[in-house]
């Protein structure tokens, strides 16, 4: 038995990954409804706090309602790596002869799967309840569908770099939100030109590039830190 | 502290077990029969309204569930106080049982007044004191919901899972009238008049009645779902013991 | 003509002052080595060295004669102490019922069985479980155990992947009796069959075969 | 030594404990300046995402400021209980002879003094940012530092009763967002009604009788909280 | 004529099934007992029943003759298993260095150093760090020790607290060979000066004194 051939594949890896990955978040059901609670939770503050006649709300919601998805989408990445670095499963992942970057992938595409398509179903009941017309609900689904790739590979990121780090959340703000402002600029941007009657091909199609760039370069930087917070640990 | 005779016997499961048995079928009885002779009477008999037509025939659901959200909460604190007093087991399955029926209460309250809104304000949503309450207070329901969610490992924790909902349940309680109070105060500031449409009922008599024996239909409705619920509990949480096997097999 | 698993040439490393220097010493295949020294020696320090987990401030590692790069390599089993600060843990997931765990660990590394059926790894789980006496836990969650059953699971590991180097720190922490029987039928086996196996521990060892040491 | 008496105060256990605490957050030198950034790095994704003219994000800030008073007490209680129970020291200061609402009066006040002042002083850029008028900011610093005080509070309660759950931040706000209701409305129409003209007396003493009713009742709240999570472990 | 310190009446207790029924015993002045039982057999769990840290389904615990009732005790100091998911951790706070965890346990819990002055206190610290080899380590924090320094800070809590009964759960998990003979003769020496001790240990402990087992 000992010096068995190791067999060892990519693609079977990737998909144990994803199943391992789904199966946690599935244990904690509750987490994934999470996101979407937040999302109502804050956004009800707003008309609350503002108390402001409906027209008024209705021009102000594209950009409420995105930077609530962006702290939506910071919040429930802090937790990212957490208990991996906590109970080892890193550090073993750091051993295994299979690349980081699979198990970064999957456990992104997991994460995009649970966070991201909830929010951007949930957002037209959102868009409703701040008086947003109609006819900007489609680019705001599809808006928050490709922006929110790259809005998780980026906190992501920032989660990586923070796992090792005692309060982590705030710093995470620090790194992530500078990180999140183009994306910001051109999804409210192509939510308010969908409503003022011209369909935003332009930002669709940047906000597009953002999230392949993205999800091309981030998983190695994303590895690259966590290398470094297995180190720091 | 000296343990009231009621609270004593609600200590005992069977017997509780043995009396909702009874009680059970004659609230669902009269819970459908009041309901039915509401619903028939308003939906079919009533008046139409001069304003809104037939639409706001829906009053008939939305009424009662919301009249209901508020007093379940108060039924699931004073159950949550119960149990943290008396440490009675069967308070903290009541307990369970009416933040779920409360929260759907709650839910229905909100949903079919979204459903009239558009006929009658041509919006679904519509950000007015008494909305923005129901909807604070549906949070507050899914917050305690949420704890006895989150406390489902052995027994042991979910019993703590419990006195913690139960601790939220009364801090809500001193909340709520401080939450109604503010909001209602904040928007009547603002808002302009065309919205004060949930204002004072100028409902007409004849309208009237049915929406009362809705709304009585509706309590009796939610005592019976209360002990159903709580019976569920029963069974799962004591399905090892003797008597509720004897209890069953009686039948 | 035995095999050398893993040479370790003059390695020195450390915080702000070096814990040890210029340690050398060599693993063939069947032999085994215990790393002794008290605490605080530098016994975790040196493990996660050897495996590229912590940087040597000198000194070179060689496995099955590569030298070491982290994060390429199936050479070895690591396993790491039962929870400090810094060091490594478990490597369980809290919220997985054990079952899962191991489930979840022979798909994720490269090992034997990747290849085999579902029926086939989960026979192999059952049998692993029965010989830790832990079938009658194995429908729990990880974080409901206690603390010998946590590291009963993490040992469950070296069974099911039969990987050649076993580095095991402080592998007899937290089990009982029976336990520290059971392991070291289990390291002895290991050992005939040609495995090597380096681990630390406090407590003396009865393998009943020669064991090197290593003293920091 | 044996059976030696147990010398015991409740005011100097009072200061030892508030020392300690002091101790850490000192500790973690860069935590203390974390809400403060997250003020900052949210607040100035305002003005990105709305693209209002001056005026409009003027008449706006009030509302939008204490959104964010509120999100920043909220994560930045998140962790407030988290180390005590993971490390031991709760279920000690459960086991020991002194009242449990020592240690958490203690805590409460070094985490308004660490948390609420500093997000009172720096609410004056905040507001120079969204160009609020300059009237209404002694009122704002006001409104926070009363304010705060429910906030912590309701926010340290929440942390009590979610500090032993898996994944605690969102749960921690469908708790607390909904309490915060009415400090929201009350400090938001403080601000508003100062930039108005008129001195907001009703709304601070509103706001003062919270912050006496939430000091004097929730730390008893969050003493229980604090023994049931220990339970839950 | 001797005093019963802890007195234990039939008590049962478990998570979904019992662990351990109708468990009887007692602890009196110059007694140790040691708690016995594989892994998972619910020593820990024992152990926290008797603090109040864990309902007991049935039974009574009484100390010095007073009903248990959690939080309002100074009866005994309880060092936990060092960690484990549902276990309790060593009480060290990570971010602090070794003197300022202690001077904080000083400040923070009643005991007979509570009105003594700053200097007083230091000093006894001091001396506590030496008698357990820890003087080296003393300013850096808890975080960067190794397991069994960690191990060892905890201990010495029984020192600088002068409790009757100590409930010490795996105290002999970590510290090297030098270590454990330290702590046995702690132990009799708390013992000989008419104090109680609860343990439980899965190695073999000699005390040079006879010890009670409570066989779970
Ligand atoms: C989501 C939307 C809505 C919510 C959450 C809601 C909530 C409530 C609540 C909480 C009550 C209180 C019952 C009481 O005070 O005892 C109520 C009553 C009422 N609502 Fe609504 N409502 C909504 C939409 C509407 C709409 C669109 C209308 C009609 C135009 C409406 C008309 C009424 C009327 C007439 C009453 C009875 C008033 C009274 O008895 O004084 N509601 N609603
Ligand atoms: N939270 C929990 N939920 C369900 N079961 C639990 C929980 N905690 C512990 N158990 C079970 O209770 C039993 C006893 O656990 P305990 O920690 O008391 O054992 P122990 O005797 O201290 O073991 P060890 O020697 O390994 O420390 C174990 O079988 C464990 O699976
Ligand atoms: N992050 C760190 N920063 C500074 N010093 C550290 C750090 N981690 C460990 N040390 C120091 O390195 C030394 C060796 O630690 P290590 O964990 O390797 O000891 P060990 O031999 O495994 O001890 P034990 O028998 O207690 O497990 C200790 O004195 C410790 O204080
Ligand atoms: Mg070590
Ligand atoms: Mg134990």
């Amino acid at each position: 038995m000992i010096n068995a051939p190791m067999i060892f594949s990519i693609a079977a890896a990737f998909k144990a990954h994803v199943k391992a990955e789904s199966l946690l978040r599935w244990r904690h059901k509750s987490d994934i409804l999470q996101p979407l609670l937040f999302f109502v939770l804050v956004l009800s503050l707003f008309p609350i706090a503002i108390n402001a006649p409906s027209q008024e709300l209705a021009r102000l919601a594209p950009g409420i309602l995105w930077v609530i998805v962006l702290l939506a989408s910071l919040f429930s990445a802090e937790h990212l790596f957490r208990d991996d670095l906590g109970d080892g499963s890193l550090s073993a992942q750091l051993l295994s002869v299979q690349p980081l970057s699979v198990y970064v992938v999957a456990k992104l595409s997991v994460h995009v799967a649970f966070v991201v398509v909830p929010l951007a179903l949930a957002s037209p009941i959102m868009a409703l309840m701040l008086h947003m017309p109609g006819s900007g609900v489609p680019v705001l689904i599809l808006s928050v569908l490709i922006g929110g790739v790259s809005l998780s590979m980026i906190a992501a990121f920032g989660a990586a770099l923070t796992v090792s780090v005692h309060q982590r959340s705030m710093l995470l703000a620090l790194i992530t939100l500078p990180l999140y402002v183009p994306v910001l600029i051109f999804a409210s941007s192509a939510i308010q030109s969908n409503i003022d009657g011209t369909f935003p091909t332009m930002q669709l199609l940047i906000l597009m590039s953002f999230a392949l760039l993205s999800a091309a370069l981030l998983p190695w930087a994303i590895s690259a830190a966590l290398k470094l917070s297995v180190e720091n640990k | 502290m000296k343990v009231p005779q009621f609270i004593h016997l609600l200590g005992s499961p069977p017997w509780f077990y043995r009396i909702s048995g009874q009680l059970m079928p004659v609230l669902g009885l009269l819970a459908c029969a009041l309901l039915i002779v509401a619903w028939v009477w308003g939906l079919g008999f009533a008046p139409e309204d001069a304003k809104q037509g037939n639409s706001y025939r829906i009053i008939y659901l939305h009424v009662p569930t919301a009249v209901i959200a508020l007093a379940g909460y108060y039924v699931m604190a004073f159950t949550g106080l119960v149990y943290l007093v008396w440490r009675i087991q069967l308070m903290a399955l009541m307990l369970k049982s009416a933040a779920l029926i409360g929260a759907a209460m709650t839910f229905l309250a909100l949903f079919s007044g979204a459903v009239w809104g558009k006929p009658t304000w041509g919006t679904w949503w519509v950000w007015d004191a008494r909305i923005t309450s129901m909807l604070i207070l549906f949070f507050l329901y899914l917050g305690v919901l949420g704890i006895i969610n989150a406390f489902s490992g052995s027994k042991t924790s979910q019993q703590a899972g419990v006195k913690a909902a139960s601790i939220l349940a009364l801090v809500g309680t001193v909340n709520i009238p401080i939450i109604y109070k503010s909001v209602d105060w904040w928007f009547s500031l603002h808002q302009p008049a065309t919205l004060k449409l949930t204002g004072k009922s100028n409902i007409d008599g004849s309208m009237l009645t049915p929406l009362l024996i809705a709304i009585v239909g509706c309590y009796v409705f939610y005592a019976f779902m209360l002990l159903w619920r709580t019976r569920i509990e029963l069974q799962s949480s004591e399905h090892n013991k003797q008597w509720l096997r004897d209890a069953v097999s009686k039948k | 003509m035995s095999i050398t698993r893993l040479q370790v040439d003059r390695l020195s490393a450390g915080y702000e002052r070096p814990l040890f220097r210029d340690v050398s010493f060599s693993l063939e295949a069947q032999q085994v080595a215990h790393v002794m020294g008290g605490n605080g020696s530098g016994k975790t320090t040196l493990l996660n060295c050897l495996l590229g987990l912590f940087p040597a401030t000198s000194g070179d590692i060689y496995w099955n004669g590569f030298e070491l790069r982290a994060n390429a390599f199936d050479a070895a089993l690591y396993l790491g102490e039962q929870v400090n600060a810094q060091s490594y843990a478990l490597g369980l997931k809290n919220a997985l019922s054990v079952r899962e765990n191991l489930q979840l660990y022979l798909s994720t590394t490269a090992n034997a069985l990747q290849a085999a059926s579902q029926t086939v790894r989960q026979q192999r789980i059952d049998q692993v479980l029965e010989q830790l006496s832990l079938l009658a836990v194995a429908n729990k969650r990880c974080e409901q155990l206690s603390s010998g059953q946590q590291r009963r699971v993490s040992l469950s590991k070296l069974l099911l992947n039969p990987c050649a180097v076993w580095v095991l720190d402080e592998p007899f922490a937290a089990v009982d009796k029976q336990g520290v029987v059971l392991l070291e039928g289990l390291i002895s086996q290991h050992v005939e069959k040609g495995g090597s196996v380096l681990f630390t521990s406090h407590q003396d060892v009865s393998l009943g075969m020669s064991v090197r040491t290593v003293q920091l």
